[in-house]
């Protein structure tokens, strides 16, 4: 890049989240300021515009009236939109537990019937915009989000893979805690790109990053209560980080 | 600015803060009439997502109400879950926990003194000229921040929503090799967190407010300054076991915010480091008590601005604390790999609570578990919750004062004086309603 | 033994000429530094690298390569679209060539029927280039062209030329026409089945084959009609390739690699497992 | 025809003294409670001995998980061929010898492969004799005892190590002969022989492979894939950990700086979804069923046409590694052959 040129410009914003992908990219950003302008950032700097940009990182769910709003505008005004974190991915946490109870339920319990404040289901983001690049992980990695930035500075889709967590699991050769420890872990439906940080401590995948590409969610619960879970337990386990409902329509009906 | 006159200031997104809340004041015959904190962050329901999940997985899920205290959200569900299954881990478990906790401590300390508060007092509008102009401040921060995800990513697998955390104990004890790295930058961190207890110490608050708050923390474990414990004392002169939070703190949703607000006994709270130190001051060592009692927070000042002054010294403290904890866990005698330190818990049908000091205040959580290990029933308060009715008392006053200024500085300095909280609002818009007896 | 060097080291190449054909297909011209390319053989394919991006498997697209090569390209993905935002002079990365080409050798002599579908038309129109360079080696020639929609025809002057000669038969069909119409055959809706029904091809024929992966199965269900031999009906397949060199496993099919045995096999040649022809959508 | 000679257990540590002065030695190491794996050693008391198979074949010795193949900055490009590094590898068993003998030729063969060349030319490797457990079966797949790959081969016979040298390489490390390698009489041949007819009787899991190609062909529709295919995860356990699966992906890594960067490989997995996708999103296997089919066929019998080789060495990872239990080899061929036999009984009746 010649050097006379203007810096690409970028903007980073949260919806509803629990700000992973902020810190993340507050902590990378000493990296990222000599190729960028960032023209938005409400959360690290106190002059912030909307204005076309280049790239556009959104955290966070769509879960209220307001979020849509700032998502819409943000679209509009952005060449790449990128969506980080399982939460603009997938919906996360707050997606799973919009499907065992209603959004309007828990605004009545919370706020009283006749309250103003509204919410809407919790839903990622391409449920609503069309998203250029998703770039999954609770929290995302710091490597791969600085990759996949180097590219979209150049105007290239990024190279962006959804194999299971078992794959990298394996690179680092650790022992299988599924099979070894009888751990329920979720390594095999989940999409890699953690280092499958989970298993490599002993501990079970829980499906922080999503599910991977086609998981094979039958053989999965399959396998989990041939060594004992409980089908409700594992079908909990298997959506509590947002894997959408339709993975499991036949699974259901068994 | 004449008297009669209906006045509104509106600050519509709180820069610089995590999470989204603005603020509404109104003035009517040169007096505030109405002060809203309006914590706009979408609501998550917390406690209703993790109905009906097994009690092991219910760390990892509200790890995700915040990233900043995800360790204090992870260690709070931990505590509450093993208090109502009756076990009661190792020290070497103890110990790792305490570490994981004192690393998110130094670490959310670290970004919000340097990176949220500083620009305030060093007046920089962006990050570009932070970076470039302020070398110093800049790298003071990334060092401790490294600092703190270091400690959190050795001791819990990551930077955050750490995955060596669980209910019963640890998956895998760091071996010896992997804590030494962390003594090295924490005596590097040591003169930098003391120099920038100096500078917070040059600064001038810009604002003060008037009434003197009611201060509530957790007894610290052991009679050593720290994070974890099971009483909550307050500054009015009572005590009482976390287990029955819900006699002395009140918590009700007003229309307009998301967030909740928490009054203890009736009155606005104010937690967090300032209140830690106003009540254990005397539990400190150290470097830190050193710096404490020089510092204007030992004369009795409880200006809500030296809250950022007393997380510095809670920095101090946590990296003596840690070089302490690393010291003795070095000892522990360690197999040819890393070994778990875990139980596997039977399910036992009960309820309970646990509570930690999260940077920002006590946190508490509450379950209610059935007998295969599903919960029931959830409940957290966090320390943003608790927070924000005493920060609107303070906006109220700080506008009295200095009605008649212009507004640019007036949202200026209200918005400093938020900031100096540290209100955390994700954490504080998790919540969905428990009907309280 | 002594350490070789990397078969992953590109060469360099520029780009010399962009030429828009039909939307999102571009015909690329790529100047070599070291004339390191030139034994190209129709049919066989090179390695394009876009730095930062990746590289894709391109067929060799002129009948003779000197300095310079032609590649026609179509925007499907990430290296595909790098490329065709890369100006005039830009550098690129090359390896190769690779695979065997269609087997010039056992056409010799015989009559000829070229199948193309789609942007299967690249390798068959290097196939074409090069028999009507030596035309004097080759019994009848006919060549098949079809594609879904009139406006996607490539090459579409270079046809009209070939439609006037004599000495090669035409086909072309589009399943619909959209947008301009196609250069003057008898017979422009069709597919390609319907055309290999038209033409008069018999068991002498030599027949070469490249189109999307759904094509074979009928053409060569409809050759096989029309008693061409299995040994004498050559199809490229098209694979995922990732290097080229029969190391990555991609490109396995029925026991062979096609980056290197292939990409053309003769239907002979070819294990007929369900996956080496049949293919799905998803 | 292999040197021989023999040396005492005690005197262990001398023969690794001999093998650290070649170079690094990596050997099994203990990783948790069920498994090994080949890392850097530094004295023997590191050493596994009793590890049967590691997670990891020591294909990844010579083939990392992932490795730079080139790096680039502007039109600049630099080959990442690593520097030959002499480096001991001890204690492979014969079925990994023989995956390694597999993987030698595959990566020698057509244009080769520099990066696995280098490193696999300057290693040292050292065989081991083993005792078969439930899950191994290279009696069947013909792997059961050293053919090739190695430089020198240790068998436990006893009190002594019995040592073969089948390079000048093992051949130079042991000029001058040092003391405690000593002559080897008639009785320790008979130890050697008898070591080895006493393995092959402690075989349990055990098949005949002289039909399988004709088994996989002709029972490419048995009901047992579609049945596997049902409890497959796809989650590509069973090819890392195969001694002779060497697929892999290749990645640009691009820097901030726009103008540089490197291409990297890392292993990949056949059974993964997008692994034969082509563009148009057509997929020749797009099922757990096509998946796991195309993968016992390539170990059993894929590489006749192209090398001429079966790719299984019989080492049962696959089987220990299938977190669905499925990658039973033995069990598969067995139940393949029983359903060849029930046809050909029906056709005779
Ligand atoms: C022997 C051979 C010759 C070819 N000749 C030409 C040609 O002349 N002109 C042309 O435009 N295209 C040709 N292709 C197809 C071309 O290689 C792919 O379209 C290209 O690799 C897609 O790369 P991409 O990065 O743009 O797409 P990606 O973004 O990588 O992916 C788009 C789609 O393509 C699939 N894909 C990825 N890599 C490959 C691959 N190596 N081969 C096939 N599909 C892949 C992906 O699974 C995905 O479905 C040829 C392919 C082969 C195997
Ligand atoms: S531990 Fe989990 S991620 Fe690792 S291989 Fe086993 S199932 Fe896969
Ligand atoms: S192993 Fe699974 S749960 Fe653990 S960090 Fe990785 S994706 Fe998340
Ligand atoms: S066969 Fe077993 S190890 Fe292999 S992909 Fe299927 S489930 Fe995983």
């Amino acid at each position: 890049m010649s050097t006379n040129q203007p810096l690409p410009r970028i903007a980073v914003h949260s919806l509803t989240g629990c700000a992973g992908e902020l810190l993340v990219i507050l902590e990378n950003l000493d990296k990222l300021l000599p190729f960028v302008h960032v023209t938005s950032f409400p959360f690290a700097q106190g002059k912030n515009e909307i204005r076309p940009v280049d790239i556009t990182f959104v955290e966070g769910s769509v879960s209220q009236p307001h979020d849509l709003e700032k998502l819409t505008e943000l679209r509009a005004n952005t060449r790449w939109l990128v969506a980080v974190g399982n939460c603009a991915v997938w919906g996360c946490v707050q997606r799973a537990g919009c499907n065992h109870c209603s959004v309007q339920k828990m605004i009545d319990a919370v706020y009283g019937t006749n309250s103003p404040i509204e919410a809407l289901p919790a839903a990622p983001l391409d449920h609503y915009v069309p998203v250029d690049v998703k770039l999954s992980g609770c929290p995302i990695d710091a490597t791969q989000f600085l990759a996949v930035t180097a590219n979209l500075l150049r105007d290239h889709l990024p190279y962006v893979t959804h194999k299971p967590v078992c794959l990298e699991c394996k690179l680092k050769e650790n022992g299988c805690v599924l099979i070894e420890k009888n751990l329920p872990c979720l390594g095999p439906v989940t999409a890699a790109g953690c280092g499958a940080l989970c298993p490599s401590v002993g501990a079970a995948c829980y499906g922080c990053w999503g599910p991977c590409e086609e998981p094979q969610m039958e053989a999965m619960a399959t396998i989990l209560s041939e060594k004992g879970y409980q089908l409700d337990e594992v079908l909990g386990r298997l959506q509590a980080f947002g894997a959408p409902k339709e993975l499991f329509v036949r699974l259901e009906k068994s | 600015m004449g008297n009669s006159e209906k006045k509104r200031i509106e600050i519509p997104e709180i820069c610089r803060v995590e999470g989204h809340s603005a603020v509404y004041v109104e003035i009517d015959q040169g007096k505030v009439t109405n002060v809203q904190l309006d914590v706009f962050e979408g609501t998550r329901f917390f406690e209703q997502i993790v109905i009906g999940h097994h009690f092991e997985e219910i760390p990892h899920i509200t790890s995700r109400v915040c990233a900043i205290c995800s360790s204090g959200h992870v260690l709070a569900a931990i505590n509450a879950i093993e208090h109502i299954l009756g076990f009661h881990p190792n020290t070497t478990v103890s110990l790792f926990r305490e570490l994981l906790h004192l690393g998110m401590v130094i670490e959310s300390h670290a970004t919000h003194i340097c990176a949220l508060a500083l620009p305030d007092f060093l007046n920089i509008p962006d990050l570009m000229e932070f970076a470039s102009a302020h070398k110093e401040e800049f790298s003071t921060w990334t060092i401790l921040r490294n600092l703190g995800s270091a400690i959190q990513t050795t001791v819990g697998g990551r930077a955050f929503h750490p995955v060596n955390m669980h209910v019963g104990g640890i998956s895998r004890c760091p071996s010896g090799d992997e804590l030494k790295p962390l003594l090295e930058k924490l005596s590097f961190a040591q003169q930098k967190a003391i120099d920038l207890c100096s500078l917070l110490m040059q600064f001038q608050p810009k604002v003060r407010r008037t009434t003197e708050p009611t201060f509530l923390a957790l007894i610290p474990n052991k009679g050593k300054y720290g994070f974890f414990g099971d009483t909550v004392k307050s500054s009015d002169g009572w005590e009482q076991s976390i287990q029955n939070y819900r006699d002395y703190l009140s918590e009700k949703s007003v229309p307009y915010s998301h967030a909740k607000q928490s009054k203890g006994r009736g009155k606005p709270l104010m937690v967090g480091s300032m209140a830690r130190l106003a009540l254990f001051h005397d539990l400190l060592d150290g470097q830190a008590k050193h710096i404490y009692q020089s510092s204007p927070l030992a004369s009795g000042d409880t200006n809500t601005i030296l809250n950022n002054l007393a997380q510095a010294i809670e920095v101090v403290h946590a990296i003596e604390r840690a070089q302490e904890i690393i010291r003795v866990l070095q000892e522990v005698e360690e197999p040819q790999f890393a070994h778990p330190e875990i139980t596997k818990l039977k399910p036992i049908a009960g309820s309970g609570s646990g509570a930690v000091e999260c940077p920002r205040g006590t946190l508490y959580h509450y379950y209610d578990i059935d007998e295969a290990g599903k919960i029931l029933q959830a409940d957290m308060v966090t320390p943003s919750a608790q927070n924000t009715a005493r920060i609107e008392l303070d906006i109220r006053e700080v506008v009295d004062q200095t009605l008649g200024k212009t507004s640019d500085q007036l949202e200026g300095n209200l918005e400093t004086l938020i900031r100096a909280y540290d209100p955390c609002n994700t954490c504080a818009t998790h919540m969905v309603s428990v009907n309280y007896l | 033994m002594k350490a070789l060097n990397s078969g992953f080291v590109p060469i360099k190449g520029t780009l010399r000429s962009i030429v828009p054909m039909a939307q999102d297909n571009y015909l690329f011209q790529i100047s070599v530094e070291d004339g390191s390319l030139s034994g190209c053989q129709p049919g066989q394919f090179i390695m394009l690298w876009i730095p930062g991006v990746g590289e894709a498997a391109i067929s060799v697209c002129s009948g003779q390569v000197d300095g310079t090569l032609e590649l026609c390209v179509r925007k499907v993905g990430r290296v595909t679209s790098a490329l065709f935002q890369l100006e005039e002079g830009s550098f690129v990365g090359l390896r190769g060539p690779f695979g065997h080409g269609f087997p010039l050798d056992e056409y010799k002599g015989k009559d000829l029927c070229l199948i193309a579908g789609g942007l299967g038309v690249a390798p068959i129109r290097s196939l074409w280039q090069y028999v009507l360079a030596h035309r004097e080696n080759y019994g009848k020639i006919i060549l098949i062209y079809g594609m879904r929609h009139s406006i996607d025809l490539l090459f579409r002057q270079e046809l009209r030329v070939l439609l006037r000669r004599h000495d090669i038969d035409v086909y072309i069909a589009a399943e619909e026409i959209v947008g301009p119409d196609l250069p003057p055959v008898p017979e422009q809706l069709g597919r390609v089945t319907d055309m290999i029904k038209l033409a008069p091809i018999d068991q002498n024929f030599q027949v070469a084959v490249c189109g999307p992966p759904v094509m074979y199965q009928y053409v060569i269900e409809e050759l096989l009609a029309k008693n061409v031999r299995q040994s004498d009906i050559w199809l490229s397949l098209e694979r995922h390739m990732k290097c080229g060199m029969g190391k990555c496993g991609h490109c396995f099919v029925g026991g062979k690699f096609a980056c290197q045995e292939g990409p053309v096999f003769s239907l002979l040649e070819l294990n007929l497992l369900p996956e080496v022809i049949e293919c799905h959508r998803k | 025809m292999d040197i021989c000679y023999k040396f005492s257990k005690e005197s262990f540590l001398d023969f690794f003294k001999l093998m650290q002065s070649f170079g690094q030695v990596h050997a099994p190491v203990r990783v948790s409670e069920q498994s090994f794996s080949f890392r850097p050693v530094e004295k023997p008391e590191q050493i596994a001995f009793e590890a049967l198979r590691t997670i990891l074949p020591p294909k990844k010795m010579f083939f990392p998980q992932r490795e730079t193949l080139i790096s680039y900055s502007g039109k600049e490009v630099k080959d990442h061929t690593p520097e030959p590094l002499a480096q001991v590898l001890f204690g492979v068993h014969p079925c990994d010898l023989a995956g390694l003998g597999i993987m030698d030729n595959i990566f020698s063969a057509g244009p080769p492969d520099s990066h696995y060349l280098a490193r696999r030319q300057a290693t040292l490797v050292v065989g081991l004799s083993c005792m078969p457990d439930k899950h191994c079966f290279c009696n069947s797949m013909g792997t059961d005892f050293p053919h090739s790959a190695y430089d020198i081969f240790l068998t436990d016979i006893g009190e002594d190590y019995y040592l073969q040298i089948a390079t000048t390489l093992g051949e130079k490390l042991f000029d001058p002969k040092p003391d405690f390698i000593k002559t080897i009489d008639d009785q320790d041949n008979q130890s050697y022989k008898d070591f080895w007819t006493n393995r092959d009787k402690a075989f349990t899991s055990n098949f005949k492979s002289d039909n399988l190609k004709q088994i996989f062909d002709l029972e490419k529709d048995n009901p047992v894939w579609e049945e596997l295919g049902k409890r497959c995860l796809s989650c590509g356990n069973c090819t890392p950990v195969c001694p002779t699966c060497y697929c892999f992906d290749v990645i640009d890594v691009a820097s901030l700086d726009g103008n540089s960067g490197s291409r990297e490989r890392e292993w990949d997995s056949c059974q993964f979804t997008g692994f034969a996708k082509v563009s148009g999103d057509f997929n020749f296997r797009p099922g757990p069923v096509d998946r796991l089919k195309f993968w016992y066929r390539h170990k059993l019998h894929g590489f006749d046409d192209s090398y001429g080789l079966k790719t299984c060495v019989g080492c049962g990872r696959c089987t220990v590694s299938c977190p669905a239990d499925i990658d039973d080899i033995v069990g598969v061929v067995l139940r393949l052959q029983a359903s060849q036999n029930e046809s050909k009984k029906d056709e005779s009746a």
